[in-house]
């Protein structure tokens, strides 16, 4: 008990939330950019998975991590490409082909691994290699902030400073800048020569590399072999982090951090009696709580507008 | 300067918006284009801009034959326009929406100093008057359209299509705008401009062409003509058609609206303090410019909007923040003016789209089960007696023509036995001879005691169908004339525009 | 003058009408061919994928397309999975009509197996009431919990997908910790609650027709009267026709005076109550007590089954039995020839993406327009279809 | 056979079942033996190591074996067992786990012709759950159980005597040991129930040096991810050696303990030679054999001479071998041999009765 409050007050823990939450973040971020584009990206969770089992089986066989993480992304983009054709071109709704391929990259990287390896539940017979972790001089020699900030996993870092670049991309780039408007206004965009689905694919090109970053430190960071539905849900939460977020990249970070925190507590607090379940519940009750909370400030808003007006009136 | 020769579009539908239309402009001229609703000239101007493509014809561009597939390849010919509807991203700034698609650039990076530099240059250039870094979302309608003409500036443009920039703006708004034209046409740039306005079209326009029915009738200079005889080329015939109506039988007050108000989400105030009534036995027309308030008036009568402040009384009963089945089964039909998104499902059949205001109540339903057999019934009988041209009352409503539509709309909103019946721009984009079936039917109704209020942007049909006309202008009800038989267009066009007003004495005493 | 013309009119509506009913028949027809053309490309691509492993594919193939029919005791698991299945299809086709993407089912589904076990767990009942009054407990509790995302749509317009999708883990967290913490009887090596009362259990069709049918159970009457009741409410009520005016064009149900907010919320709600008794089924009928990890991801294929019937009730039952059939199949394969489950999985998904695209169906029908008279009209019907699906995207 | 189905009478007499299952082999007749695991291969332990045991069977025997997995979704094991029972394709089935209990105390009565080999769940053979469950009370029906409780002592005694030596190498400082459960059941308990007693007769005090946790959740046997957390989180609380008792989640453990420069223990099998990275290997002081297989390869070899006890549970450990401490290079190169010694002296005790370890079972 007392030992378990000394890690929860730790620098340690708080590495271990970045790391835990560095899975979440990316996904997220790539969510948000196709939420923003207008393309509501359902299969985050199955170009995570699938990206994890081609890191994996890709960095065992070659024995080097970068090939096994251009081998993710690259199978994440062909997701991301199957999306966009069956949305953009043949008209399908985006969230049954989200869900379509969530469902094939199931069962297709079990079916990849039992080919490879003859196992059906992980990769373990495989030595498979993990992203460097990266020490940063000076800061890593600095007492607790060294303990926090040093010493992770290079996609931890990778995560945050993607947040960063996604703003930079969304708000201060052309391209970017086009997406948002595609996605808010497609006829708009398409009147002053924005090609609409162009910028959609682009939308679901890079959150199909985002999400792939995600899943590759799933299995080569995180752990380090592949594992049979490894993302265990990842791809919903780190949605649900972008509308948490309000849809913007610092609010879905920190949505994301949030949800990662609460999983990291709730390891920590398995050795108390406060049953895991509950805690698992947090993220979700609290993504609940936020949409009716968001809802009911927007149409109270609405309102006062309107009794604005009554009283300017009288 | 440019000439589209010959131009043909049927759109995928099979409609035919142009047929053969040839349309020539010349460098530094303001051109107005008109006609009647439907008569295909968006569709002609979507041509010239690229998003749509001819089926047939040519477009020359300095004698040159050009192609104009898309939107950029008609910004790079020097080619802008601003749309019926605003193309803006509204939680973009205005300086954001201006240079969208074309943003200044700092190495990678934008350049928002640049784009909100060249957006108050370019308004103070055109003495169009914006707030470069304020949002969209937050600003007036008059400040959207300025953005849009200095997005089509921004980008180039030397010809400038304006399609139907004034449907929405106030007057002083409007003289702003004109003002701006006049400026842009100064530094040699040319506007099409597209308005039902006609003294809009007087004012500013150096020619006139008219379209009717997807057809080129002319083009005049606008010193030749006369609102008059535009308003003859656009229809096809004299303007005042005269139906024979039986005199006026009016009964009690059916309607009592008083001192309505409504804001919008947006918090702009749309209704103020409208107040009349409607007359069993009288068709009440409600004359104005589009985007005075009358489809917020509609919403709120029929129960889709809640008034913010006022009172709706149908007959003795007060139907204020009634919701839309409630009204209904108080007495109200409506037929809405937006056919396509309110008044039918397409995908549904013409029999259930026939009883979407009756299916809960016997013979269509009993005990909450439907009757199938009532059902095809009621739709075999709305057929016949409407002159639905439809084989089959299973029939998606989605297949038939938009004349057919409305049909099935009038069909259903006039069998319900209204003592109300509200019709919304009932004519709109209908044929002829679906006008002529409308306005005859509306004309039955009136004379069998029912309280008819018309409200259409057309301001003949109003004329020509109303006994009592009643002008909106700006959310207020800005006249009421006891009579429409013998007011001419000018009169009630002065009213439409907010030059002239009633007192409010003389407004009350016509209620 | 007036006369004949009517006759003429009314005549030429007949033959025209004929002609129209037969077009229809057609194309449902055709319909119905490049939806099993569908499904058999997609079972060849299956193949190809089976073939790629090598080991045997003939015989794994083999088990999987006749696997369910070889044994008795098969065709009992068939029979019992396909209860299931078709019942969540069934739950899931009512808010799709409304054009709501409610994934809720698998949370209703757990909240109805979990009520329906306690009840019949604390609740001493007689025979028959202990079935009965379990599940109508169940189909409320799951009617209650679906409620919750039918408002948060209808009133606050919150997004569906994450509300469904973040209800279900919520609930799914809920009933392992009341599984595992109170549920579970003291003294047992295994995380499950008591056996049910025998009161409580849905007889054995195995003891029925003494054939070894497994776990295959009377409940399978239950989906016989929710596949009629939801036809009949959702084709012959007043609330049936509601939603699927919504479904069609939400404005246009507004306009005509129905109560849009209330009839999206409960057609989420009565989803609830029908996925409730697929969990009924699997706590009264199946395991015949709370199992952690009961639901298993049913509640994506029901979504499966219904989009394979078009949302419509009469053809759940078909393609309930269908992709159970192919599930069962899987498994078989899987036995005996050590592939299965995750190429099911990959037929299944290929399954969905050629019919959400439906370009098939659109490519057969261009073609027939292009030859064919009637090219305009049905144009327009599609363009029709197209636009409240444009919408309803939006939405999400 | 596919095509041929088969009709069991539900209700059979006991008596003939039992003449029947009693009656049936004949020595020297091949057997076909089939396998049923409700998972897949590649845990690495409890399922791994039962499929050792049928490749004895086969190379010992020269039986005929075949091998089921059902996968990790419960709902398939009932239907998957029944499936598996029901095809007359095996004379001898052989089930195991907590799970397969209740199944094949059902399934076993319909099939009296054919023989039921049961590891590690609670058969009912009292037939107290009705329905048909051991309505022959089980009579084809042998069931045997591990007593990993023993062995577990074993392992907690050599870990706990050679961290109080500070004999291992890199984490002389620490004084704890961790325990990675896969839930929080009398099953994994029993485990460290034997793990703890043994690291106490080893001098470490069981209330504060050690930690035990669960993974808990959907998946609790296959989610290394949460395992890896959790060992790393009782490695940074100052444990010098995790254990973990979770099947594929354990595999979580090995990594953290190369993570923090810390060891590991396995479970089930000798993980030292299943595990692939020689990095994670090196971790790995020992492992606490639960020999499935061997337990069933001697259910075969006993059936063969007649003397399989059906209609029973048997325990099975250190005297019969079938449970015990891995004794590999791994171990002889990290433990002293003077603590290997009394671990070896340890495991006599146990036989002779000498020590008596807790369980929680029964
Ligand atoms: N995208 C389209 N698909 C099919 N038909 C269309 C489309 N756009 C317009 N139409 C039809 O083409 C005809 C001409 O429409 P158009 O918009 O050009 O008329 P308009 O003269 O601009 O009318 P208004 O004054 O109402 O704006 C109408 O019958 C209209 O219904
Ligand atoms: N789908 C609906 N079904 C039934 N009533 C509705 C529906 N939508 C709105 N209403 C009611 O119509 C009235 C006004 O609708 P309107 O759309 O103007 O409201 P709103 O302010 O946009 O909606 P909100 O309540 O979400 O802020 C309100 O009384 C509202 O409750
Ligand atoms: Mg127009
Ligand atoms: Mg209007």
């Amino acid at each position: 008990m007392e030992s378990v409050l000394q890690v929860i007050f730790s620098a340690v823990f708080v590495s271990t939330i970045l790391r835990v939450s560095t899975p979440l973040i990316l996904p997220a971020l790539g969510g948000l950019i196709a939420e923003l584009g207008g393309v509501p990206n359902i299969a985050l969770e199955g170009m995570m998975l699938t990206a994890a089992c081609a890191g994996v089986l890709v960095s065992a066989y070659t024995q080097s991590e970068w090939l096994g993480l251009l081998a993710g992304v690259l199978l994440a983009e062909i997701m991301a490409l199957i999306l966009g054709f069956f949305h953009l071109n043949l008209k399908a709704d985006i969230i049954l082909v989200g869900l379509a391929l969530n469902i094939l990259a199931s069962g297709a990287t079990i079916f990849v691994v039992y080919l490879l390896t003859g196992d059906k539940g992980s990769s373990s017979k495989l030595v498979s290699l993990q992203m460097p972790t990266v020490d940063i001089p000076f800061i890593k020699d600095i007492p607790v902030l060294g303990e926090i900030l040093s010493g992770q996993n290079l996609l931890t870092y990778v995560a945050f400073i993607a947040t960063g670049l996604v703003w930079l991309f969304l708000y201060r780039t052309r391209p970017g800048i086009h997406v948002r408007a595609v996605g808010e206004n497609p006829d708009a965009a398409r009147s002053v020569g924005i090609n609409v689905t162009a910028m959609r694919y682009l939308a679901l090109l890079m959150s199909g590399f985002l999400a792939a970053l995600g899943g590759i430190h799933l299995s080569m960071g995180y752990v380090k072999f592949f594992q049979r539905d490894m993302t265990a849900g990842r791809g919903f939460i780190a949605l649900a982090a972008v509308y948490l977020g309000a849809k913007h990249p610092v609010g879905t970070l920190i949505a994301a951090v949030v949800f990662g925190a609460a999983d990291a507590l709730s390891i920590q607090l398995g050795n108390l009696k406060i049953p895991s379940q509950l805690v698992q519940m947090i993220p979700y009750v609290v993504t609940v709580a936020s949409l009716i909370l968001y809802a009911v400030v927007r149409k109270r808003q609405a309102a006062a507008r309107q009794r604005k007006f009554q009283q300017a009136s009288l | 300067m440019i000439e589209m020769r010959d131009i043909t579009k049927v759109y995928p539908n099979g409609v035919r918006a142009n047929r053969e239309v040839s349309f020539e402009i010349k460098a530094g001229e303001i051109h107005a284009l008109v006609g009647e609703n439907g008569a295909g000239k968006s569709t002609l101007m979507k041509i010239l801009y690229g998003v749509e493509r001819p089926s047939a014809g040519q477009i020359y561009l300095k004698g040159k034959p050009v192609r104009i597939n898309t939107e950029h390849e008609a910004i790079a010919l020097g080619i802008g326009m601003v749309f019926q509807s605003f193309m803006l991203v509204p939680s973009f700034t205005i300086a954001q929406n201006v240079v969208l698609g074309n943003e200044p650039v700092h190495g990678a990076l934008l350049d928002n100093r640049a784009a909100i530099n060249a957006t108050s240059e370019l308004a103070k250039q055109y003495g169009l008057v914006v707030d470069p870094s304020a949002i969209v979302d937050s600003v007036p309608v008059g400040m959207r359209q300025r953005v849009e003409i200095l997005k089509a500036l921004y980008r180039g443009a030397d010809v400038l299509i304006l399609d139907e920039p004034t449907a929405v703006l106030t007057p002083q708004e409007t003289r702003e705008l004109f003002a701006a034209i006049r400026q842009l046409v100064k530094t040699g740039k040319t506007v099409i401009f597209i308005s039902h306005k006609l003294r809009e079209v007087m004012e500013i326009s150096n020619r006139v062409s008219v379209m009717r029915d997807g057809q080129m009738v002319g083009t005049v200079d606008t010193k030749d003509a006369t609102e008059t005889s535009l308003a003859r080329m656009m229809v096809g015939r004299e303007v005042f058609q005269q139906y024979d109506k039986p005199p006026v039988n009016r009964g009690a007050a059916v309607l009592q609206a008083r001192d309505l108000e409504y804001v919008n989400e947006a918090g702009r105030q749309v209704l103020r303090g409208v107040s009349f009534n409607a007359y069993a036995g009288e068709i009440l027309g409600i004359a104005g410019v589009e985007g005075n308030g009358q489809t917020e008036l509609v919403e709120v009568l029929t129960g889709l909007r809640v008034a913010v402040g006022g009172t709706i009384k149908l007959g003795d009963s007060d139907i204020t923040s009634r919701s839309a089945r409630e009204v209904r089964q108080a007495g109200v039909a409506h037929i809405p003016e937006d056919r396509l998104n309110n008044g039918v499902a397409l995908t549904a059949s013409i029999e259930e789209n026939l009883i979407v205001d009756r299916y809960s109540k016997p013979p269509f339903s009993r005990a909450g089960f439907t009757s199938l057999a009532a059902m095809v019934k009621n739709g075999e009988t709305m057929i016949e007696q409407y002159a639905i041209r439809a084989p089959d009352g299973a029939l998606p409503v989605g297949s038939l023509s938009g004349g057919n539509m409305q049909k099935v709309v009038v069909a259903r909103e006039l069998s319900a036995n209204p003592q109300l019946l509200i019709a919304a721009q009932p004519t709109r984009g209908v044929d002829i001879g679906a006008t002529e079936f409308m306005h005859q039917q509306l004309i039955q109704q009136r004379t069998n005691g029912v309280a008819v209020l018309l409200i259409s942007a057309d301001l003949a049909e109003v004329m020509a169908l109303s006994d009592r006309l009643a002008v909106m202008h700006n959310g207020q009800i800005v006249a009421i004339f006891p009579d429409a038989r013998g007011l001419s267009e000018e009169e009630v066009g002065l009213y439409m525009l907010g030059v002239q007003l009633q007192t409010q004495a003389e407004i009350e005493k016509n209620w | 003058m007036v006369d004949t013309s009517a006759i003429t009119l009314s005549e030429n509506r007949a033959v025209e009408r004929a002609r129209i009913r037969k077009e229809r028949v057609r194309s449902s027809l055709i319909d119905l061919i490049v939806t099993l053309g569908t499904i058999m490309i997609a079972l060849l691509i299956g193949f190809i994928v089976t073939l790629a492993v090598g080991k045997e594919p003939i015989k794994a193939y083999t088990a999987l397309l006749t696997g369910p029919l070889s044994q008795v005791n098969r065709l009992g698991n068939w029979i019992q999975d396909a209860t299931t299945l078709i019942l969540i299809g069934l739950s899931v086709s009512i808010a799709f009509q409304a054009r709501q993407f409610n994934l809720g089912a698998e949370g209703s589904l757990l909240v109805g197996a979990l009520t329906a076990a306690v009840v019949a767990l604390y609740v001493p009942l007689p025979p028959v009431l202990g079935i009965v009054v379990p599940l109508l407990a169940a189909m409320t509790a799951g009617f209650l919990v679906a409620l919750i995302p039918g408002w948060m749509k209808a009133y606050l317009n919150a997004n569906e997908v994450v509300s469904t999708l973040m209800i279900n883990a919520i609930i799914a967290n809920l009933y392992q910790y009341l599984l595992i913490n109170f549920l579970t009887p003291e003294g047992d090596n295994v995380r499950r609650s008591a056996l049910l009362p025998a009161t409580s259990a849905f007889p054995l069709l195995a003891d029925i027709f003494n054939a070894n049918l497994g776990r295959a159970n009377l409940a399978i009457v239950l989906v016989l009267i929710a596949v009629i009741a939801v036809w009949v409410l959702m084709r012959r009520t007043s609330f049936g026709y509601e939603v699927r005016m919504i479904g069609a064009n939400e404005k246009f149900a507004r306009y005509g005076g129905i109560n849009t907010r209330r009839v999206i919320m409960l057609s989420f709600a009565i989803g609830g109550a029908v996925a409730a008794i697929g969990g009924v089924h699997l706590a009264l009928g199946v395991h015949n007590r709370l199992i952690l990890g009961i639901s298993a991801g049913l509640g994506f294929e029901g979504i499966v089954v219904a989009m394979l019937a078009r949302n419509n009730p009469l053809l759940v039952p078909i393609t309930g039995l269908f992709y159970s059939y192919l599930r069962i199949g899987g498994d078989i394969m899987e036995r005996t020839a050590s592939v299965g489950a995750e190429i099911v999985q990959v037929i299944q998904a290929v399954i969905i993406l050629l019919i959400t695209a439906q370009f098939v169906i659109e490519f057969v029908r261009a073609r027939r327009n292009t030859s064919g008279t009637s090219s305009s009209r049905t144009a327009a019907v599609s363009d029709a279809t197209a636009v409240p699906s444009e919408q309803s995207r939006r939405n999400i | 056979g596919a095509g041929t189905p088969t009709s069991a009478p539900v209700a059979t007499s006991a008596p003939a079942a039992k003449t029947a299952a009693t009656a049936a082999p004949a020595a020297g007749k091949k057997l076909r033996v089939k396998l049923v695991i409700n998972g897949t291969l590649g845990d690495k332990s409890f399922f791994d190591s039962a499929n050792s045991g049928l490749d004895m069977i086969k190379k010992d025997l020269a039986y005929e074996t075949k091998l089921v997995e059902l996968s990790y979704d419960r709902n398939k094991w009932e239907p998957g067992l029944e499936d598996a029972a029901a095809s007359d394709d095996y004379d001898a089935l052989v089930a195991g786990s907590l799970d397969m209990g209740d199944y094949i105390s059902k399934i076993a009565p319909k099939y009296p012709n054919k023989k039921f080999w049961f590891f590690e769940g609670d058969v009912d053979f009292a037939g107290k759950l009705g329905g048909g469950s051991c309505s022959n009370k089980c009579a084809n029906l042998y069931s045997m159980y591990f007593k990993q409780n023993e062995g577990s002592y074993l392992v907690g005694l050599a870990t706990g005597l050679a961290l109080k030596a500070k004999a291992l190498k890199g984490i002389e400082n620490k004084t704890k040991v961790g325990g990675v459960g896969g839930m929080d059941i009398p099953g994994i308990n029993d485990f460290f129930v034997g793990f703890k007693q043994g690291l106490k007769d080893a001098g470490l005090n069981p209330d504060t040096d050690i930690i035990i946790q669960y993974v808990g959740g959907d998946n609790p046997w296959s989610n290394p991810a949460k395992g890896k957390e959790i060992a790393k989180s009782m490695y940074q609380q100052g444990a010098g050696v995790v254990w973990g008792v979770a099947g594929g989640s354990g595999m979580g453990v090995f990594e953290a303990a190369v993570e923090a420069n810390s060891y590991a223990l396995g479970v089930d099998s000798d993980q030292y030679f299943t595990v692939a990275d020689p990095k994670q290997k090196a971790t790995i002081i020992t492992s606490m054999l639960k020999n499935v297989g061997a337990g069933i390869a001697r259910a075969a070899k006993l059936d063969a001479a007649g003397t399989l006890k059906y209609g029973t549970a048997e325990y099975l450990g250190v005297a019969e071998d079938a449970v015990g401490l891995a004794n590999n290079e791994n171990y002889t190169k990290l433990i002293p041999a003077d603590i290997q010694a009394k671990v070896t002296q340890a495991a006599q005790d146990i036989k002779d009765g000498k020590i008596k370890v807790d369980t929680t079972l029964k």
